[in-house]
């Protein structure tokens, strides 16, 4: 990868972004245009957030990609491999040696601190698009906060399902002014972001837009005071560490063809098997302290 | 300043304009296409007061401006120049055609509601009739389900529409039942101004008569200041106090509605009169 | 064994990516020259030139070579590389009427100034597979060759001037009558900055520059259905071709130094097309006009110029009544490496996401059951 | 004290645009002063201009030229002439009733309702309201029968009752009565003339066209005669 610059992208290109990127911080939940430019993996595998990284990633950082909380996942493997070979830094897949992580669709179970920063990939940024196809009528609609049409959509899932069907893409309230997407993390992790040390910082590659969670803000997910906001919640834990507070997903073994549950983020339930098997292990706390 | 609303020299110009169109356009003319630039004049030096409680019709054919003009009461246009001061924004003091949008759409949403010709502009006929109630409630900080559904619940029931219906799509709804829960949405926050757009333009005949005497009942129940807009004076004489007549983006004559009918002042206002049939 | 392993990720991905480059070559063949491709597959070249947005034959060649001539892979590589290239400046416009011309036509008069160019054209060809190309010698390639050459008859005085006929534009005869509408916005900015794509994401209205570079970096097929579908039903375009030129243009960039001068950069084949419609921009009175759709792509390319030509008018209306006239619905839709990436994305793991849906459904169900 | 209504060279005159401004004249230099309390019969051969003089009292028509100085409760003493029409509107509704020969009334109310509507227009509860509206339809005769139907398909009799009991039942300061009594029948005239010697009573003052001069004589204190629009004589 010699014959590329450090980072993959050129110098201008880098301080664009972290412009842009200073932008977003500055207005939380507020959706910054960017040039984005094309990456050596396809649109929709990351590359807003592999942009993001790039542009933010020096000597001396710790890396940790995840995709859909497993570090071993093959686009996460790819991605982190790409960063890693033209930014020469160190990989982990431990979320607390961790300087810089880059995910999709999960935020890591181990709380996050203000010395860490979680990049996001983002599909698809606009949170109005379920209900405004056009991009110029949704920035209007961003703009005066005319958000009528989002409510009246989650209203009228109440009133046919008798609860809001949104699983993933949950809107959320950031600091009281933009309603925005947080990315397809599952409603499980949307608590997460609120008030959190850490900076969430959210690239759509795509879509050529960059927007951020600062830390220490308010992020709030859309809810009826007679449908308060719910979580994911199961009947049993882990299969593999027994953990009963974390995010898990179904299974089939490939053997029996019988169902159990995972964690889906793979790092945190390696630790959690080896305190099982009480070697030593650093685990961090949970979000919620 | 008891004035609930107040618009003084608003027009709407649709085009580059030159030094000439206001000029050469209006109603002596018999255009309101500027011979020069090609400019539409849809409006130009607008100007009335609408009192609390108060019925102003606005009258006039297709091209008059009258539409034009409701438009940009509700911001749906953004008039070429014109002031719009409402008593209960500040007092009256501010022009809220200079507002921010966010602002204007603060206005829209608790200080006025809007009837339009056309129920697609109005509704949104893919959700259900409560779910429309429940858009411009949700914009009033309502955030309780239980709660939209009983004030929807009491909209529909004003405007005659069974309550068995309010969780179906107003997209199966007839035409007249459409302009009922458009009604019951412009209602919904209890604005001080209701604005009407043709709303029985359109609708069968017995199915006007039963929308009007629904605004007619609506007006006098809640005291609300109305602009109704028309074409038709029979609907003008049924609900309205005063009549402000338009034509070719000017008005021509304004005055007490049954003065306006019985004794109009003006060459094209007669030739209305005198063409009803 | 699933595709992602929970353990051995890292090992999987280099695996396939092995698999893939013995797939390349595992017919034993003679490697193709990048030559071969760039030489005999030019339009290939040029339609990933012209997606890849980036003008280098050698590179396109490579692109198709190492993408097993998948056009949208080799473009996408040509983008991908492109992004590691620092912009260093803005070449001048082109101008299009100091075009060489490899082919010229009108479809608007019978005869035009500078008469019709016919150029090589597969237009009036019979499809017919020809199978003597199944077993091509050299030697009769260099027959062809020769014997083409033979019998060109050029005139001689020509040849020996180097004088190159120039080719008045079609156009220029509709706007001297005054029967074309010329913009009076132009399209540069008032601070004579030009709008640029890759550098600043697309807002909406945008600007005509916007437009036409988006449309000129877009992918082919895709462009061609918005077109089509504009001038079948979904619309009320009744293009002409106006002129269509393939042909050579220089290259030139402002002297960085002396700001009187210009580089001269080299030359690149490009293909314009002029599209002559009714005038549709309803913000334009006055007597009745043509409009003209611009298209231009790298490389020769028709289909690209035309449906670029016809697209450009389409995106004029104020409010748009069909797919083609809603300039976000085609420039969002139109770049090939966009819709292929974010269609390919759907084989990523969507575990956690699809695990949400399933705790919804559930929870759903659950209290349609209780209510039962 | 000054009087009710005070009218100082009244004009009306109606220019038709269609007819090349050709001119009509409804009334001439009227000058008429009402006293309060005091009820004024105008009488005059039909066209002579009687029912323009109290349609531009109710500014129905706007009189070319002229003053009209009323004294109002709410607005004190006021130019009916040039007064805004939102006054005008508000004085319509609190003080001044006037009755036409013509009912014209509201399609789709019944007749109940369209008296009980002027009631609850200046603030009277619905269930009084609802009480007094029946009143005064049993004094002025209207058959119980039709008092949920719709008036426009009453008779020329029972549409000028209705019409009264509307114009009377808000107790008016002031009454503008045009034709108060054509095509009744002697038992109604008799209410009619129980009502306004009840309204009088009470301190409405009054303005009437009769061609029933008997009635009026025995209801009016001044009589003035019209003709071509010019007030020919007046006596008390």
């Amino acid at each position: 990868m010699s014959m590329y610059n450090y980072g993959f992208l050129d110098e201008n290109t880098k301080r664009e972004l972290r412009r842009k990127t200073l932008k977003a911080v500055a207005i939380p939940g507020y959706q910054v245009p960017f040039g984005s430019r094309e990456m050596p993996v396809a649109r929709g595998w990351g590359t807003g957030g592999l942009q993001v990284t790039l542009s933010l990633i020096g000597l001396g950082d710790v890396l940790k990609v995840i995709d859909q909380g497993s570090d071993d996942s093959v686009n996460a493997c790819n991605l982190r491999d790409l960063i890693s070979e033209t930014s020469e830094v160190d990989t982990t897949t431990d979320t607390l040696e961790a300087t810089v992580i880059q995910t999709r669709h999960r935020i890591p179970e181990e709380k996050m601190t203000d010395e860490q920063i979680l990049v996001f990939q983002v599909p698809t940024p606009e949170i109005l698009r379920t209900v405004e196809p056009s991009e110029q009528e949704s920035r209007r609609m961003h703009a005066e906060r005319d958000y009528s049409r989002l409510w009246v959509h989650l209203y009228e899932d109440i009133v046919e399902w008798k609860e809001i069907r949104i699983s993933y893409d949950y809107p959320v309230l950031v600091n009281g002014h933009y309603i925005c997407d947080p990315s397809p993390i599952p409603r499980f992790d949307v608590p997460k972001l609120h008030q959190a040390e850490t900076l969430f910082l959210f690239g759509a590659g795509r879509e050529k837009r960059i927007y951020a969670i600062p830390p220490h803000t308010d992020v709030i997910p859309l809810q009826f005071e007679d449908y308060p906001f719910n979580v994911e919640s199961y009947e049993s834990g882990c299969e593999k560490c027994g953990s009963t507070h974390t995010y898990l997903e179904e299974s089939f073994d490939s053997n029996t063809g019988e169902r159990y549950l995972y964690c889906s983020d793979t790092s945190y339930c390696g630790k959690q098997q080896l305190k099982g098997q009480h070697q030593p292990v650093e685990i961090g706390v949970g979000w919620n302290g | 300043m008891d004035n609930r609303v107040s618009i003084r020299n608003v027009s709407k110009i649709y085009g580059k304009g030159c030094d000439s169109c206001i000029e050469l356009t209006g109603p002596e003319h018999g255009r309101n296409r500027c011979p020069k630039c090609g400019t539409i004049v849809a409006c130009a030096d607008i100007g009335f007061d609408v009192y609390p409680g108060e019925v102003l019709g606005i009258v006039g054919e297709s091209g008059s401006g009258k539409s034009t003009l409701v438009k940009t009461l509700y911001f749906d246009e953004a008039p070429t120049t014109g002031e719009f001061y409402l008593q209960d924004f500040e007092e009256g003091l501010s022009n809220v055609y200079g507002l921010s949008s966010l602002q204007k759409r603060y206005i829209r949403n608790h200080l006025m509601g809007m009837v339009y010709q056309n129920p697609h502009l109005g509704l949104r006929l893919d959700y259900s009739a409560g779910g429309n109630i429940a858009e411009k409630l949700l914009m009033a900080d309502w955030n309780h389900v239980g709660d939209i559904r009983e004030r929807a619940k009491e909209l529909l029931t004003k405007t005659e529409i069974p309550i068995e219906r309010m969780d179906d799509k107003p997209k199966y709804f007839s035409g007249g039942m459409q302009q009922r829960v458009q009604i019951s949405k412009a209602l919904a926050n209890n604005p001080p101004l209701l604005l009407l757009d043709e709303v029985t333009t359109g609708l069968d005949v017995s199915v006007q008569a039963s929308v009007l005497d629904l605004i007619r009942q609506i007006g006098r129940e809640l005291g609300i200041s109305m602009i109704v807009v028309s074409h038709d004076f029979s609907v003008i004489r049924m609900l309205t106090n005063r009549t402000i007549v338009m034509k070719n983006g000017r008005i021509v004559e304004q005055g007490l509605t049954d003065q306006i009918m019985e004794d109009p002042q003006h060459a094209y206002t007669q030739l209305l009169i005198n063409s009803l049939i | 064994m699933a595709y992602v392993a929970v353990r051995g990720g890292q090992q999987a991905i280099k695996e396939a990516e092995k698999l893939l480059h013995y797939y390349r070559l595992k017919d034993g063949e003679q490697p193709i020259t990048i030559n071969q491709i760039r030489t005999q597959m030019r339009l290939a070249v040029d339609k990933a030139m012209s997606e890849g947005s980036l003008y280098d034959p050698d590179l396109a060649a490579l692109a198709l070579k190492q993408a097993e001539g998948d056009a949208i892979e080799a473009s996408f590589l040509l983008r991908a590389f492109r992004s590691t290239l620092p912009r260093q400046a803005y070449t001048d416009a082109i101008d299009t009427s100091k075009m060489e011309i490899v082919r010229r036509i009108s479809a608007t008069f019978k005869e035009v100034p500078g008469g019709q160019y016919l150029g090589p054209t597969r237009d009036y060809t019979k499809r017919l597979l020809r199978m003597e190309l199944m077993e091509e010698t050299e030697a009769e390639a260099k027959a062809t060759i020769s014997e083409f050459l033979e019998n060109l008859n050029l005139n001689a005085e020509e040849v020996e001037s180097g004088q190159v006929p120039t080719f008045p534009r079609v156009i220029n005869l509709l706007k001297e009558e005054g029967l074309i509408h010329v913009p009076t916005q132009g399209e540069r900015n008032t601070d004579g900055s030009v709008d640029d794509i890759t550098r600043d994401a697309l807002s909406f209205p945008t600007s005509r520059a916007v437009r036409l570079q988006a449309m000129t970096r877009g992918e082919t097929g895709a462009l061609l259905a918005f077109a089509y579908s504009s001038v079948r039903g979904y619309g009320d375009v009744h293009p002409t071709i106006g002129e269509l030129r393939v042909g050579y243009v220089p290259v030139y960039m402002p002297h960085p130094i002396y700001p009187e001068e210009t580089i001269a950069l080299g030359r690149i084949l490009v293909t314009e097309a002029e599209i002559v419609v009714r005038q549709q921009d309803e913000n334009v009175s006055g007597a009745a006009q043509f409009a003209v759709g611009y298209g231009l792509c790298f490389g020769h390319n028709e289909d690209k110029a035309i449906s670029m030509g016809i697209l450009d008018q389409t995106m004029v209306a104020e409010n748009p009544a069909s797919p083609a006239q809603d300039e976000e619905f085609v420039l969002y839709h139109i770049d090939g490496i966009e819709s292929s990436g974010f269609i390919s994305h759907f084989k990523l793991p969507h575990y956690v996401d699809f695990q949400a849906e399933l705790q919804r459904v559930r929870s759903i169900n659950r209290k349609e059951e209780n209510e039962v | 004290m000054t009087p009710h209504l005070h009218i100082e060279n009244l004009t009306k005159t109606f220019t038709l645009h269609q007819f090349d401004g050709k001119q009509i004249v409804g009334c001439t230099d009227i000058n008429l002063d009402l006293e309060h309390g005091e009820f004024i019969g105008i009488t005059g051969k039909s066209g002579a201009g009687k029912s323009t003089i109290l349609k531009c009292i109710y500014r129905t028509y706007i009189p070319t030229s002229g003053s009209m100085m009323y004294h109002s409760d709410t607005h004190g003493l006021i130019d009916l002439a040039k007064a805004e029409e939102r006054d005008i509107l508000e004085i319509r509704q609190k003080e001044i009733g006037y009755v036409s020969q013509f009912l014209r009334v509201l399609p789709r109310v019944t007749a109940l309702d369209c008296v009980v509507e002027v009631l609850v227009e200046i603030g009277t509860e619905k269930a009084a309201a609802v009480a007094e509206a029946r009143a005064i339809l049993s004094h002025f005769q209207l058959s119980e029968s039709l008092w949920e139907s719709y008036p426009n398909t009453f008779s020329g009799g029972e549409k000028l009752r209705l019409n009264l009991a509307r114009a009377m039942v808000k107790r008016p300061k002031f009454l503008l009565l045009d034709e108060p009594t054509a095509s009744l029948d002697q038992g109604s005239k008799a209410s009619v003339r129980d009502m306004i010697i009840e309204l009088k009573r009470g301190g409405t003052s009054m303005i009437g066209i009769f061609h029933d001069l008997e009635f009026m004589e025995s209801v009016v204190d001044k009589e003035f005669n019209m003709r071509n629009g010019i007030m020919v004589g007046g006596y008390a």
